[in-house]
């Protein structure tokens, strides 16, 4: 199953069992239904509880709290999170405060999910991951799924959560399939995941970039490099046991990012294993995000822009004194560096 | 556009009638109160005070149900009150006390009783709006009776989120009420540097798709009355109203003080609006009428002054939160 | 709410109604190209095509001068060739190469050019609104005769943007048109679900404050009167107008294909529209009133051909910029 | 002269030597002058370059972008930072991309002037400081003045710089006083000050921290400790080169921040110092910053919550191993937790 199915899948048993969660957003219920991640919704539940909505972010999100603090659970869903900045208001001032600054009376469970563009021309406002800002604000949750095992869970966990969370899907991941359970289980909220174990050295990554890392950390594994891999999966509430015994335990970090290097959720890492790992740490953390500009449209100007594969395995070699050679890797590749494989064709 | 037209035959019965009189001359006292004693330096908090405003709050607060949704702004005191929120609680509020109806954690801005179904207000101009829409939505989804109330200013008017909720009303027709009160100011900005001069606000928002009503914000009878019809027609499920009332804020926008000298509006204006105080027209017009005697009102002020007085000793004497708590509700676990 | 009304009288020279039939083909058949070319898989950025909704960006064009400002959204290609923008400049920003209007920074939703007044268009809905407004304002405070058209679409007007916009436009009586092409579509969303169904468009902006008129998006003769009524009123100091004009998209949403089969509206109904063609009603009309002859529509479509064929060349042989240059112009130094 | 009256005479100067300048926002004109900092403007340049604004944060912002697009510098002004969240889409997809996204050719020269409350009841919605948001937007420039010297310095040169500048005033520092220059003179965008020399510790800070941060430092000078003290100014583009300089002498950091921890541009402090003065640093480095949660309103709650020069001093003596005792700096104190001094007497 892929894992905009399995988030279809979490949709549907959590409506089936809770007729207090409702689902819209720009084009929920129109013919291409969110990537196919609402596809079916609104005939089994209704277009109550199922409904497209005006081009009005701001209001929209202010529409799911006061729902929210009325018993109902909507999941609200922007194709591009770059679409979401006209609703900071309601996310900041009113969402992530309303449980603390009334005394902890009423909480707001919303979850709103958040796309991620990236590649085939999105350019610089279809592209933003910006994870790390709502990381910063006190009061909300995070989510970065990678697989479709994690997003159906996770999807069931954000929705019956009691608080707002944030509910990211890079639009690289949404054709990956993996194994998913039947039925309702959850991923707890707060909790990585070891993806691969290691003892040379901890591999922290979120979303999209955990793929590269594996792709990065089997073909080292080749070499005889052991390379542990945490997948966040929760970048707020972040899991800081994990990250600290994994660290403690090999000695050394790298940690990825989706965003913008400066100010990333990498670089908080990166401070609190610096203030919290120091005697275990036998040399100088290091991070891969993207780079500190704008994502341009052109498919020249795009070329080398993220951060693949190759390039965790050229910092673990500077980071290990090794030197695998990359070429391998590279040439595996068989699609163009805008597309995450032959089944993104565009536009989004 | 369509225009909805009170319904004149309707009578106030002299018990609803003393009410009225009653909750305004309440609302008044505690602001006069709060006025009084803001110097102390206790009430350490932004404070926007309804004194001349209070027609509007007694009449809606009185024309909704107790388990009917209401929603504020910065200035939410009246409104708090009218719709029969815990009086005490508001006041140890203010002084940030533990036993405030929001713990201290939000001050006078930020109001909350939920067993009189008074949602909360925000500090934030026009953020509470779409909150009100959602409780109306909700109560659309549970198939209640329900109708959610959202109060907002004339200058709330100018925030895109007002436009964005008032349209979603429209197109899922939900039972809310939105109840503007034009006091014509924006902290010091008059209207005109803010709107077009020849706007209305209320056919402003005929024009988004809202059955809308206007009137004189200071006559609390005809306030309750359009109110209660506007309230009907919404429980009768004929989709959400919008009533604009006039009005005038007598003090300064944040704070206990007059402030007619410093020139952003002049003296005459205030003393105009002061001659038309909501709460001396009516008691003058109840006691004319004979519905109710001197003594009625002497009594009537005096149990409010008890009432009052009592409330500022609960809350003086209430303990402040413990610093430590501040780390606490974060997260609902 | 001030209606505005076209000048019937008003005659428009026969150059300028073959420049009206020239700048419709010639977008068109622009379009065209790209739509046929796009399954190549070179032209990699979301592409939103204006093939039907021809007339109201070359009446406008060609009703503004070139040192007016114009401003637009996803959807600019029509409008940006309607202002003047130079077309191998746009193709090349669609093939993302260096010599694109954009230096391919952009795509086909972010399309300048500065020597024809064309501003920018942006891939955010509505977002680009306010900074038309902007535009006027410089305008007004250089003291200059140029006004800012914003084009919108009936999606944008739900944004409260749009709403804030255009209540400051009216504020300050900028010179300001807002030109909504109402297509009756966002996306796959018919207007029903997304706006009340007894809304008028120009009503509702009416209502803030602007002057406002209405018309057949697809008679290209009526658009250029109406606009440049507005226009004449604008500059004449009379401050910021709002035109509604009716039209249709023929394609998809975003991309080449045409997809009435998808469910989300009707085949009839794209027949319906395309019946009315503002391309063909127009040529049969000047053909008929013996203004163009055969001969001449026959040269006129060579000579666009041509034109366009050099364009795409030009594009396709221009280099990508490098990748290298990713990193320039985060800040202006 | 004061800070407010430093940034008053910058306006005033910068309006003077170039009529493109305007200035408006919610109550510029109105009897208080946002604190008085826009007094006399509107009297000496008229209401066309100033004047009051409806409640439009959002589309006020895009106005001032399209403005300054044709070569107005609109000088914005919001009395908390916290309204700004309703106009994040202009500022982020607009405002920070427009030079980048259409090839440099057009530059948008705007300065946004955000107050930050504290103290006194501003509470959950009037207190928050969110530098680092607009620290990991590139393109966006943050700017976040001490002294009334470099307000009216860092004031000029956001006013003249060609890209989008956000101006932090934090209200704490409104009435400091301090010697100010005549005329136009420019405090340069991006580079910090050495507010103190010294040899065992670095202290990075900005805005009000570096107030407290200097009473700490003043107060262990007394003791013999020696601490150097680096007032940032400038959070975007922010001077790695100074901060690199002091820590590389020192071997030691401790940065202060006004924002949340989580995410908090301390954060990247450390993180950028640990990965490039690894071998410098002679012991894990700190940070204090704001706890991550909202600001409550009470008095009572309150109490402690601000870090202040002995939450400074205890930690340096933590980290250099000495135990200089605070009372003195405490008892030091003549008002209460909430304000900054008898000047502020509320509400805003
Ligand atoms: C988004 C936002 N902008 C500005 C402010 C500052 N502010 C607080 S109250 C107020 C006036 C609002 O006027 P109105 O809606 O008419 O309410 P009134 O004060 O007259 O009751 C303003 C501008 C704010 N709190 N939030
Ligand atoms: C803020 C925002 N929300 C949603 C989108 C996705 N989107 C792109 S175009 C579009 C439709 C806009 O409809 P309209 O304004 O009528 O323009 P049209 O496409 O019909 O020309 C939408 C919703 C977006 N780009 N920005
Ligand atoms: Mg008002
Ligand atoms: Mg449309």
């Amino acid at each position: 199953m892929t894992f905009v199915q399995a988030i279809n899948e979490a949709l549907h048993d959590a409506m089936a069992a809770d007729p207090k969660v409702i689902c819209y957003g720009l084009g929920v219920d129109d013919p291409k239904a969110i990537f196919g991640s609402t596809k079916g919704l609104k005939d089994r539940f209704g277009p109550d509880r199922v409904f497209d909505m005006p081009t009005s972010e701001n209001a929209m999100t202010g529409i799911a709290i006061g729902a929210a603090l009325n018993g109902i659970r909507p999941v609200m869903v922007h194709q591009r999170l770059d679409f979401f900045l006209l609703a900071m208001d309601q996310l900041v001032n009113n969402a992530a405060k309303w449980h603390y600054m009334f005394g902890g009376q009423r909480s707001v469970p919303i979850t709103i999910r958040l796309i991620l563009g990236r590649g085939w021309g999105q350019g610089p406002t279809h592209s933003q991951s910006l994870h790390a800002w709502f990381s910063h604000v006190p009061g909300l949750k995070v989510v970065m799924p990678t697989t479709a095992e994690d997003a159906k869970g996770l999807m069931l966990s954000s929705i019956f959560d009691p608080n707002p969370v944030l509910f990211f899907e890079h639009r690289w991941l949404h054709e990956i399939a993996g194994l998913v359970p039947d039925g309702d289980y959850r991923v707890p909220i707060g909790k990585a995941r070891i993806s691969r174990e290691g003892r040379d050295l901890t591999i922290v990554a979120m979303s999209y970039m955990v793929v590269e890392a594996i792709h990065a950390i089997d073909y080292l594994a080749q070499h005889g490099i052991s390379c542990e891999l945490l997948d966040l999966r929760t970048v707020a509430p972040l899991d800081w046991d994990a990250v600290f015994a994994s660290v403690r335990k090999t000695g050394r970090l790298l940690v990825l990012d989706t965003g913008a290097t400066t100010g990333s959720v990498g670089g908080e890492v990166v401070a609190r294993v610096a203030m919290d790992c120091w005697d275990s740490l036998k040399q100088v953390p290091q991070r891969i995000a993207m780079p500190d500009h704008p994502e341009p449209t052109s498919f020249g100007m795009t070329r080398g822009l993220y951060p693949r594969s190759e390039d965790i395995v050229t910092t673990v070699n500077k980071m290990l004194g090794m030197n695998v050679a990359i070429e391998p890797l590279v040439s595996q590749r068989r699609h163009p560096h805008d597309v995450p494989g032959d089944w993104f064709r565009g536009p989004f | 556009m369509s225009e909805l037209r009170p319904n004149p035959s309707a009578q106030i019965a002299p018990g609803r009638q003393r009410e009225l009189l009653f909750q305004m001359k309440r609302i008044r006292h505690v602001e006069e109160k709060i006025a009084a004693r803001y110097h102390e330096g206790k009430m350490r908090c932004p404070t926007h005070l309804s004194i001349g405003q209070e027609a509007v709050a007694s009449a809606v607060g009185l024309s909704l149900r107790r388990d009917d949704f209401a929603i504020s702004t910065h200035r939410a005191h009246a409104h708090y009150l009218g719709k029969g929120g815990n009086l005490q609680a508001m006041i140890a509020e203010i002084y940030g006390r533990a036993t405030g109806c929001s713990r201290g954690r939000g001050g006078s801005m930020h109001l909350i009783d939920l067993s009189a179904g008074f949602v909360g207000s925000t500090a934030i101009v026009g953020n509470s709006i779409p909150i009100g829409v959602g409780l109306g939505l909700s109560a659309k989804l549970h198939g209640t009776e329900q109708i959610s109330c959202v109060f907002l200013g004339d200058g709330a008017i100018e925030e895109g989120v007002f436009y964005e909720s008032a349209n979603f009303a429209v197109v899922k027709r939900l039972p809310v009420l939105f109840l503007c009160e034009n006091n014509f100011y924006s902290v010091y900005s008059p209207l005109r540097v803010r709107q077009p001069v020849n706007r209305k606000i209320h056919e402003l928002a005929g024009a988004i798709g809202l059955t809308v009503a206007h009137g004189d914000g200071n006559n609390v009878e005809s306030v309750y009355q359009i109110t209660s019809v506007a309230i009907e027609r919404i429980r009768n499920g004929n989709g959400p109203q919008f009533l604009e009332y006039a009005t005038y804020r007598w003090r300064e926008h944040c704070g206990p003080n007059y402030d007619n000298d410093i020139g952003y509006r002049s003296e005459t204006e205030f003393l105009e609006w002061k001659a038309r105080d909501p709460i001396l027209l009516y008691e003058n017009l109840l006691l004319s009428a004979g519905l109710m005697s001197c003594g009625d009102v002497a009594d009537m002020q005096a149990s409010i002054a008890a009432e009052v007085d009592e409330a500022f000793e609960f809350a003086e004497s209430s303990p402040f939160p413990e610093a430590s708590e501040a780390v606490l509700n974060v997260y609902k676990l």
